[in-house]
């Protein structure tokens, strides 16, 4: 069992590997969400083209979860469509990690909301170009 | 392999000493000290005697007779203010004065008898949570029937002037409840001396097993009970006395005091050079209480822009507490920080380091790279620290609040 | 040589089984399960989720979660009288019902709450103790807020019909505590089917330690904390968990249920053994209690004619308690037998038997042995056999009064 | 240490081997004082001899103090006076046992109360003889 074991390995793995961590360069979708007076905030740069996202890298300040789930996601959301990418909920991230402690949930919720928001920024930028 | 325990606060292992002592209370020598009739509840009753005396040392209580054994001292807090409160249910108009920084034993405790109509005062306290003497004797009045200020705080470790405050509430004649618990063992208290008419304490933070307490109550205080049955402890706490924990306390509080010079300096100097090595490694680093007037065992210390889970897994091979709402089912960030103004934000990047007596210099110098290390991981990781770079002040931004 | 101890309702030796499973928690594992960020935290944790479910499957409650840890059973009984009486503050009247032979735990906390005004009303009984269902029912109204009846009796071991009075409770919609600290270990008892809605455990007299106990409240039964700070234990009972000493309770729960029949029985052929001895062997001689109703391990003996503790002191050999005033510090003789009707002269020549499992039956032939003598040698040298010998009514003497 | 450690040895002593069991034949003093009811009742015989105790005997129900104090009492009136023995306080019956147990001091009172109606009972078999 791991020491943290509030945590799956899965989570953990994230936490200490994250995957894409960084600002995309020439990303054309922005997301920042949370707040650090709550513990915790993201922010998802993505790049898409024709419609698909290419490319995925977060900063996060949270906890354990919000990292890892903020990691989940990134990986989750490269090579979908916006379409495909909106379905992606907070339980689907969660469950690709293995779950997470009651009281880590909302963590979940912060990644869905960022990719959400850098998915309207994006929309955003295509009305305006 | 074990985690390095660094988390003093919460809880501390028994001694081995406390253990051996308590070891015939669990075997062969088993009695209730309420039976009379038989050797086994007279031998129960010496030890029970014996422990009592030892307690009543390490406080320098005049009589045995003043400790009273509770469950713990959330128990004994509950105690000192419901009982000194309840026996006062003949006035129309009482008040008592605390601290917005105290423990939930005495919050949450002040915060049922404001329902019962007891007016809650709460003093001053500087930037370090170190009460304001001038406020506070300003808050008395004649209706003032307790001040309840602790001695040391569990969180940022900042030690109270209790002399100054026994002396302040005997001038007006106001009974003073200290929570002693993080103080005892690592600060020298004399009831006496220090004019305390009401002490909690708990065995479980000094060395002592859980599940057993007392409160220290001078001659002539009066205290309503709020366990009753058979009349045990002097009429103020009924029920079977957990003898096992009563040796085992009483160990404890042996040990404390003969331990007490030696063990209080190499504490501290353990402490000042956690303290000398995060601050010269690290930057972007606060700390949080008192600079020179805290526990020996105590730092608390933010990490800008780190949230304090993450900063805790980073260093998974030692045992810390966080002032960070992630840590806890509330989701709340430490009310001790917030009481002091620290910037919510700022809570959640705190860490805890309780000292004790199983530390040494080589723990202290994996904590500090440790920290080193991970800081670095998740700063690199942070949009804050991004953001700080670039000048952007965090609390000018209009951020999203996702929790409710 | 240590004394043969035949004292097992004022507390019990701590299983060596119990013993073994605490120690961990004394040592290696002596994390506070609040803390939630290391390893040692979440160890505390697993041990009192464990001890938790151990603890509810004795008496078949539905839920881990319906197991609130208190200090003993004078805290838990403390806490269902007061934590249901507060719930309902908004009442203007509110009675409760009980017995008058409760133990002190439930009585003197009846006292306080009467002074809260609250109306305590006692059902009535039989003679030996057994609660009158019809009266019991009548006494209850709309402004009856709870009744608690023990399971069994500590002095003189009657049981009560817990289920007729939780059927009698649950069709009045009235919750039902019931103290069962002797009772289990010793009886079968079923929170479900015997309707029970609140039920008072300690852990020191079914072979675990002292200073652990536990509060079964049912979901949906709201209580008021009698102790606060932190919210622990289902915000009902605040104060860092006594692990090792839950864990005890949760093993020793364990043990009673897997040894509950094989055990009794034992007991229960023990003490006719030693109650038949007695019968044969000397005169003047009755039993307390329910005739068969009644606890397998008790028995209780009046020896007419002679003081009770004069004779325990001729059973030295045997750790023994009495009914009587003077191994009291009280100087009152057993309430118990007194709400029983049982004359003062002859509660004080009444004697408690508690058997155990170190009880053995060359120990019940040791204790008869020693009884038929002592008896014959006191009541030689008792001016009170001396009259009745002569036909005097000792009842109708005016006799001197003395004490105050 | 005494197992029934409440107590001196001297008291166990008294409790185990009482002197002065029984009733004095011919007495002319009889005292009874105590009540059932209280848990204690003391019987004292003595036989006064131109003014001197030559006799005494106890019986007592009452516990091992109240048994302890009556043996010791008789032993301490015989060969006194009249005026003598009225001295003889409960204090003084306590000191020469070796002290008792707080809680077990009201039983000394019995000896001393028994001692005095005694002797008062000799006193009135006087008078009217
Ligand atoms: C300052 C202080 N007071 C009271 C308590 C409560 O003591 P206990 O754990 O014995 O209930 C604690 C610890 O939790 C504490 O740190
Ligand atoms: C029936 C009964 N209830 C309550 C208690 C009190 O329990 P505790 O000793 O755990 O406080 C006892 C024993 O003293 C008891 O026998």
């Amino acid at each position: 069992m791991n020491i943290w074991d509030n945590y799956t390995e899965k989570v953990m793995d994230h936490y200490e590997n994250p995957r894409n961590v960084g600002i995309v360069e020439n990303a054309n979708g922005t997301g920042v969400v949370g707040n650090p007076a709550c513990g915790d905030v993201m922010k998802l740069t993505i790049r898409v083209v024709n419609d698909i996202i290419v490319e995925a890298k977060f900063k996060t300040f949270g906890c354990g979860a919000a990292i890892a789930t903020s990691s989940m996601v990134t990986e989750m959301v490269k090579g979908k469509n916006i379409k495909e990418a909106l379905e992606i909920s907070n339980k689907g991230v969660m469950e690709a990690l293995g779950g997470l402690p009651k009281i880590k949930r909302h963590c979940s919720v912060l990644a869905e909301e960022a990719l959400r928001a850098a998915i309207a920024d994006y929309r955003q930028n295509e009305r305006k170009s | 392999m074990k985690q390095i325990y660094m988390d003093h606060h919460a809880t501390t292992p028994v001694d081995a000493e406390v253990l051996e002592a308590m070891m015939p209370a669990l075997t062969t020598e088993f009695g209730n000290p309420s039976s009379n009739t038989h050797a086994y509840g007279h031998a129960a009753r010496y030890m029970v005697d014996a422990a009592r005396a030892q307690v009543a040392r390490l406080i320098a209580a005049t009589s045995p007779d003043e400790i009273i054994f509770t469950s713990g001292a959330t128990e004994a807090d509950n105690l000192a203010l419901k009982g000194v409160v309840h026996a006062k249910e003949h006035m129309a108009d009482r008040n008592m004065i605390t601290l917005a920084i105290e423990h939930k034993a005495v919050l949450d405790t002040a915060v049922r008898l404001e329902k019962e109509h007891v007016e809650i005062r709460f003093a001053r306290m500087d930037p370090y949570g170190v009460v304001d003497l001038d406020d506070l004797e300003k808050k008395i009045d004649k209706n003032t029937i307790l001040i309840s200020i602790q001695a040391a705080n569990s969180e940022i470790g900042t030690l109270q002037p209790i002399r100054d405050i026994g002396v302040i509430a005997k001038k007006h004649n106001v009974p003073f409840h200290t929570d002693a618990v993080q103080a005892l063992g690592r600060c020298e208290i004399d009831v006496v001396r220090d004019h305390i008419d009401l002490l909690s304490i708990s065995a479980h933070k000094m060395y002592g097993p859980k599940g057993i307490g007392a409160l220290y109550v001078r001659k002539g205080i009066k205290l309503v009970p709020i366990i009753d049955g058979g009349g045990h402890e002097r009429q103020m706490r009924s029920g079977t006395l957990n003898v096992p924990g009563i040796v085992g306390l009483g160990k404890a509080a042996e040990i404390a005091k003969r331990d007490l010079a030696r063990e209080s300096v190499r504490l501290l100097k353990l402490r000042n050079r956690l303290q000398e090595g995060i601050l010269r490694r690290i930057d972007h680093v606060g700390i949080n209480g008192h600079p020179t007037k805290r526990l020996p065992n105590n730092l608390n210390v933010t990490f800008a822009y780190v949230e304090g889970e993450s900063l805790i897994l980073a260093c998974r091979e030692v045992a810390l507490s966080s002032g960070s709402a992630c840590t806890s089912a509330s989701l709340q960030s430490s009310y001790v920080l917030k009481a002091l103004k620290v910037p919510d934000f700022l809570a959640h990047c705190s860490l805890r380091f309780g000292l004790g007596k199983s530390n040494t210099q080589e723990h202290i110098d994996i904590v500090i790279d440790l920290l080193e290390k991970g800081v670095q991981r998740l700063r690199e990781m942070s949009p804050l620290y991004d953001m700080a770079r670039e000048g952007v002040d965090i609390d000018g931004v209009r951020w999203s609040h996702h929790h409710k």
